[in-house]
């Protein structure tokens, strides 16, 4: 059996999946950022995937995923600056301990 | 397009055997030999002296001295990480390689670049592996667990990081003009010796330059290790063959880098009489000698005034270029 | 040449930019930057008066400013026979008098600020006798105040300058405030600020049958207009300023308030001239002549009682302007024109020689002088020759030029003839009673160690004589009289040369000379006698007819008082009605201050407090955390999804 | 076959060193890990023909983002956390739906019917990227580099040690 579509989709969700786990569960902001990389990371395959097997000629696949990349870059640039804030701020970058908004 | 992939595989291992070996054994011996000699030279001393007639075999004397270490693991360290951490350095080093031409061969009037793949991403490919180095920089310098390692480590980090903008400014200058992001492309792009894209990307060639002697932590950008402030920096916990292997993939790296600018600015392989092959280490070493002499000449900078020369300087130089190539292609060429 | 005309102003103000940019950096401390400004504008002037002696076209240059609404507003030059003299004079004895400066004002802290005010002024100065269009002509004419202001004030830590300087400004613009009437009043109905198409269209009748307020409107126009030459040109009754502005630096006298600047009225008049010649029955002109003729004889009488140097000139400025006046008054363009040439440079050179004196004795009482022509040759030759050319002394430039003025006025108007000769007697009487004072007899001073003043400032002594004696022989009728051919008004018959006015008005002169010799020299009739005799009228000579004390009284209190009732008035009763406005409104505040309290705040207490009840039973769902939350989103699509497929 | 055995490789590179990523109670340690991941990804990358994709990935994620991720873990608690508790009361749950959440997703993967093109990718992409990203996704283009612009500059704002 040729390697196909939905091999790379599966690939895709299971490490989605992963990233997802991450977020739902570490308390340590670092490791939440990275779970959204890893989902990121899974959504950029089924793109790229997508544009190999359904739309080769647009490319959009491949443009988006450089879009993403971008984005991810942007986001993990702005996330790690809050990390630092939070940080030197409160002192702990566990994201359950950070509650001065709460009431 | 079908790939045959066991045979691309092998074809890569061996190939990758044969240059890595040559260029791990030859050149870095070669270079560390050669540095201490230059800089002997410059400083008014004699250099090694002693192994091997006028100190020919210092290199090889070293490196079985370094084989023949024990290797520590200190006991508050992360061993895993400080044992892999070596591997990455020397392998991302060692990759670089994969995308420079040599030289040409011709067999029954076909040309045949010497090159291990010539992938048609391939400038960014070298700017992707150099960007690998820092990893293994960064998780050396913390697996250490001291102090003057971890400080070594994200100073290494923060300058490779920025140091890349500039860098990749420039790749991206030549490419421009190249038309193309292969390295034999580039090469066949420059025609004769005004060609040579050290004329028409001087600016770019500048900035590479320095933004490559920052990539490989040579002085006067050698903070990461700085021997003075840092104790050698990341890797000074490291012994014996481990240590080695950092050196050799500084060295690797700082070829590679030379390489690179041969390839992009120097017309790779190309001259007159001799064949491509010694054109090509004639250009190299040129480029070596080049960022050995800075090394012996210059002193060192200070954190904020690398990261001021990088972001305030090179950065904003190597994006006023690309839009004056990108004017002079778009309005110039037709 | 002449279409290179427009870079003459900007020579000077090149100067003046660079003064004021680099100060004392530059050579001579911006003295030389400023002389060399002002001669190469002297030089393109000479360049230009050959070219129109050279019979060359007058010139009109135009270039458009901005649009305002419809109206376009321009800026242009023009250059015909009156621009040129205008320029030779200003820029000639401004070269002079800026030459001068450089001894003069030696080692003064503001030196530099000295020259790129000078410059300025010479731009301005310039700016206007160039200008092609009253509103070009109104931009350099208050440049010029302002300059005046700045240069009489220039000694700013003297009250008495600081107030001179306020003084001349205020005046003035009473004077500027009529004018800028009269031009507006001319654009409303022409439609144009061009001199060019001003008198075109009045030449064509266009203004004839209007009238403003029951009087023909061209008349009022061209009066509105003199309004601003009476107070540029210092004629009664708002002459008051000039004596005062000698506070400043005597170059800046000599320039300002004798050679160029109080001509600037002079020269607006005559620029200005087809309005009054057409005005109804020459009205105007009439204005002009009268105003000019008292201006004369009054400051004459009273230049015979002043003590400091520098005012018995200032009065004779003022003097000889109203002679100017009167010649344009009584027909004598030409001559008016011709007497405001030769006065420039004779005027000129009497001011910088008291500059020169006062420089060596440091006081300005010419009683504190004399004996001065053994010390100070140079300083006494040229001024005598100066007196001698304003005194009226054949073949000295002013013989000619008033001369000329006194036939006019002899053909005209016989009154204002009698006027003109018996200034004429004046001037030689004060004039030479300065003379006998100041050089002559012994030193009175004992404090005092006069000495020759610097080459740098007898240079240009000199050639202001050689200008001063020879210039008239320009409008020597024995010589066709070339001046006339240059410079005469389309319209007015040139009254021929007459020998035995000539004759009489040197005598008039020699008798002026003649009895201040005998009264100040010989000494035959004592000075104390004269004042006797005079008795009341020589006290209200000596307090100058009570202008400034009636200023005083009429504007100056008036003023004060008038601020005086505005301030009660706004005390008591605007101050009263704020205040009762503001007790309103205090009762009114109280008054929604309860309601506030009581129903609004109630109200919205009690939505805070049913928010807050509420809000506190649904807390408790709100973790505040967004991992729970993105545990339930993530649960909410897996709902969906199996809900999706199980359907 | 041998596409197979690549294919295969990579996929458990890349999810087992996610596993770490996601399972490592040292955080450093997950970091690092990201590398082999995003190298996995990578081959991934290359396998589907995007060799330009493939090579942003690596400079961008491998080289740029873990090392930002690295440095700030170093910035702040470093590797010092680790007898802290790294997963918070709702590990299990999160487990069981993020489970959950795979199977049903695989599961609708595999029944869908996706509408495959016979049509190949162009040879050489990057120059066909440059012209879709200037033609028909511009407007992609200068929106993700306006947010990168704005991102650098939030960034820098955040990050920065008040006065």
């Amino acid at each position: 059996m040729p390697v196909g579509l939905t091999h790379y989709l599966v690939v895709s969700v299971l490490l989605f999946c992963l990233g997802l786990y991450a977020m739902l569960t570490r308390r340590n902001a670092v490791a939440i950022l990275m779970g959204i990389e890893l989902m990121l990371n899974a959504a950029n395959i089924n793109l790229v995937a997508f544009n190999k097997f359904v739309a080769p000629a647009a490319l959009s696949g491949q443009v988006f995923a450089l879009v993403v990349i971008t984005l991810a870059a942007c986001e993990a640039g702005v996330g790690l600056a809050l990390v630092m804030a939070a940080y030197r701020n409160l002192e702990t970058i566990h994201v359950d301990e950070i509650n001065v908004m709460k009431w | 397009m079908e790939v045959n992939w066991p045979i691309e595989i092998a074809r890569a291992v061996g190939l990758a055997v044969t240059v890595f070996t040559f260029l791990a054994v030859v050149a870095a011996m070669l270079g560390v030999l050669l540095e201490r000699k230059i800089g002997g030279w410059i400083q008014s001393r004699l250099g090694p002296k002693h192994v091997g007639r006028q100190g020919l075999l210092q290199t090889v004397a070293d490196t079985i001295k370094l084989l023949q270490k024990e290797h520590i693991t200190p006991q508050a360290a992360d061993a895993v990480i400080f044992n892999s951490a070596p591997l990455i350095v020397a392998v991302a080093g060692l990759l670089d390689w994969i995308v420079i031409p040599f030289g040409v061969v011709h067999i029954g009037g076909t040309a045949i670049p010497l090159v291990v793949r010539d992938l048609n991403i391939g400038v960014l490919f070298f700017a992707a592996m150099a960007s690998l180095t820092v990893v293994g920089i960064l998780a050396g310098g913390f697996a250490s667990n001291n102090k003057y390692s971890l400080l070594g480590g994200l100073r290494s980090a923060s300058q490779m990081i920025s140091y890349e903008l500039p860098l990749a400014t420039a790749l991206i200058a030549v490419a421009m003009q190249a038309g193309t992001l292969s390295t034999v492309g580039i090469v066949k792009a420059q025609d004769g010796w005004f060609g040579s894209f050290a004329f028409s990307q001087f600016p770019a060639f500048v900035i590479f330059l320095i933004a490559a002697t920052a990539e490989v932590n040579r002085v006067p950008f050698d903070l990461p290790e700085a021997e003075s402030e840092l104790v050698a920096g990341y890797f000074s916990e490291y012994t014996g063959m481990r240590f080695a292997l950092f050196q050799l993939g500084e060295y690797a790296e700082m070829f590679a880098m030379a390489a690179l600018a041969t390839t992009l600015f120097l017309g790779g392989w190309k001259g007159p009489v001799l064949p491509g092959l010694v054109w090509f280490l004639i250009k190299m070493y040129a480029v070596v000698f080049f960022l050995m002499w800075t090394r012996w000449t210059f002193p060192r900078l200070r954190l904020d005034q690398l990261l001021n020369l990088s972001w305030k300087v090179l950065l904003p130089a190597g994006l006023i270029w690309i839009l004056l190539t990108g004017f002079a292609i778009t309005f110039l060429a037709k | 040449m002449l279409n290179l005309a427009w870079l003459i102003p900007l020579f000077p103000l090149t100067a003046f930019v660079l003064i004021i940019w680099r100060g004392r950096r530059l050579p001579g401390e911006g003295a030389y930057v400023a002389v060399a400004g002002m001669a190469l504008a002297a030089v393109m002037s000479i360049g230009i008066l050959f070219n129109m002696l050279g019979h060359a076209q007058p010139i009109d240059m135009n270039v458009r400013w901005m649009t305002l609404g419809t109206i376009p507003l321009e800026l242009g030059i023009r250059v015909d026979q009156l621009t040129t003299m205008m320029l030779l004079v200003v820029t000639v004895v401004g070269s002079m008098i800026f030459t001068y400066s450089i001894g003069y004002m030696h080692g003064d802290p503001r030196y530099p600020r000295f020259f790129a005010y000078l410059s300025l002024f010479a731009f301005s100065m310039l700016l206007l006798v160039l200008a092609n269009n009253l509103l070009m002509l109104y931009a350099g004419w208050e440049l010029v105040g302002l300059c005046s202001y700045l240069l009489i004030g220039f000694y700013f830590e003297k009250p008495s300058a600081a107030r001179a300087s306020m003084k001349a400004f205020l005046t003035t613009r009473v004077g500027d405030f009529f004018m800028f009437l009269g031009i507006l009043l001319i654009f409303i109905h022409l439609g144009t600020f061009r001199f060019e198409e001003i008198f075109a269209k009045v030449h064509d009748g266009a203004l004839k049958d209007l009238t403003v307020g029951g009087w023909p409107l061209l008349t009022v126009a061209a009066v509105l207009l003199f309004g601003g030459a009476v107070g540029k040109s210092a004629q009664v009754p708002l002459h008051t300023w000039l004596p005062d502005a000698m506070e400043g630096p005597t170059p800046v006298s000599a320039l300002i308030h004798a050679a160029t600047m109080v001509a600037a009225g002079v020269y607006m008049v005559a620029r200005t001239y087809t309005l009054f010649f057409a005005s109804g029955g020459q009205e105007a002109l009439h204005v002009v002549a009268w105003i000019g003729g008292i201006t004369a004889l009054m400051a004459a009488t009273i230049g015979v009682v002043q003590d400091d140097i520098k005012r018995v000139l200032a009065y004779s400025t003022i003097s000889q302007l109203g002679l100017m006046m009167m010649g344009l008054g009584v027909l004598g363009y030409t001559a008016g024109m011709f007497h405001l040439m030769t006065h420039a440079f004779f005027k000129a050179l009497l001011f910088l020689g008291a500059g020169s004196v006062i420089h060596a004795m440091h006081t300005n009482d010419i009683k504190d002088m004399g004996g001065l022509s053994k010390v100070m040759p140079s300083t006494y030759w040229t001024f005598l020759i100066g007196t001698l050319a304003l005194a009226g002394v054949f073949p000295f430039a002013g013989f000619w030029s008033k001369d000329e003025i006194l036939l006019e006025a002899f053909h005209h108007n016989t009154a204002l003839f009698a006027v003109g000769a018996l200034t004429s007697f004046l001037t030689a009487f004060y004039m030479f009673r300065v003379i006998f004072y100041t050089f002559t007899g012994t030193q009175r001073s004992h404090t005092a160690h006069p000495h020759e003043s610097p080459d740098v400032m007898t240079r240009p002594l000199w050639v202001l004589a050689i200008f001063s004696a020879f210039i008239g022989l320009v409008g020597a009728p024995f010589l066709g009289n070339p001046f006339h051919a240059f410079i005469h008004f389309e319209g007015i018959e040139a009254i021929p040369f007459d020998v035995t006015l000539a004759l009489g008005s040197l005598a008039i002169a020699g008798a002026g000379i003649l009895s201040a010799a005998a009264v100040y020299h010989w000494k035959v009739i004592p000075s104390a006698s004269l004042r006797r005799a005079a008795g009341p009228l020589h006290t209200l000579v000596v307090n100058k007819y009570y202008f400034d004390e009636l200023y005083q009284v009429v504007f100056v209190r008036g003023t004060l008082w008038i601020g005086q009732a505005l301030r009660a008035f706004d005390v008591y009763i605007i101050d009263m009605l704020v205040n009762m406005v503001g007790l309103a409104g205090v009762g009114l505040a109280n008054l929604y201050g309860w309601f506030d309290t009581h129903i609004v705040d109630g109200a919205v207490n009690l939505v805070g407090y049913v928010v807050g009840a509420t809000g506190g039973l649904l807390r408790y769902w709100q973790t505040g955390r967004a991992q729970n939350y993105l545990l339930v989103i993530a649960l909410g699509v897996i709902i969906l999804v199996a809900v999706g497929l199980l359907r | 076959m041998g596409e197979q055995a690549a294919f295969i490789i990579l996929s458990i590179i890349t999810l087992a060193s996610a596993v770490v990523v996601v399972n490592s109670n040292n955080v450093v340690r997950a970091a690092l890990a990201l590398v082999p991941t995003f190298l996995g990804v990578t081959g991934l990358y290359i396998m589907l023909q995007a060799e330009f994709v493939a090579g942003i990935q690596v400079l961008i994620y491998a080289g740029a983002i873990t090392v930002l991720i690295l440095f700030v873990i170093m910035l702040t608690e470093g590797g010092t956390g680790l007898r802290i508790r790294q997963r918070n009361e709702q590990a299990p749950l999160g487990l069981l739906t993020a489970a959950a959440l795979a199977a049903i997703l695989i599961s609708v993967l595999t029944r869908t019917e996706w509408p495959k093109s016979t049509a190949t990718l162009p040879q050489y992409t990057a120059s066909a990227i440059g012209n879709t990203f200037l033609t028909n996704s511009v407007l992609a283009f200068e929106v993700s580099s306006l947010v990168l612009l704005i991102s650098l500059m939030g960034a820098i704002i955040i990050a920065r040690r008040e006065k």
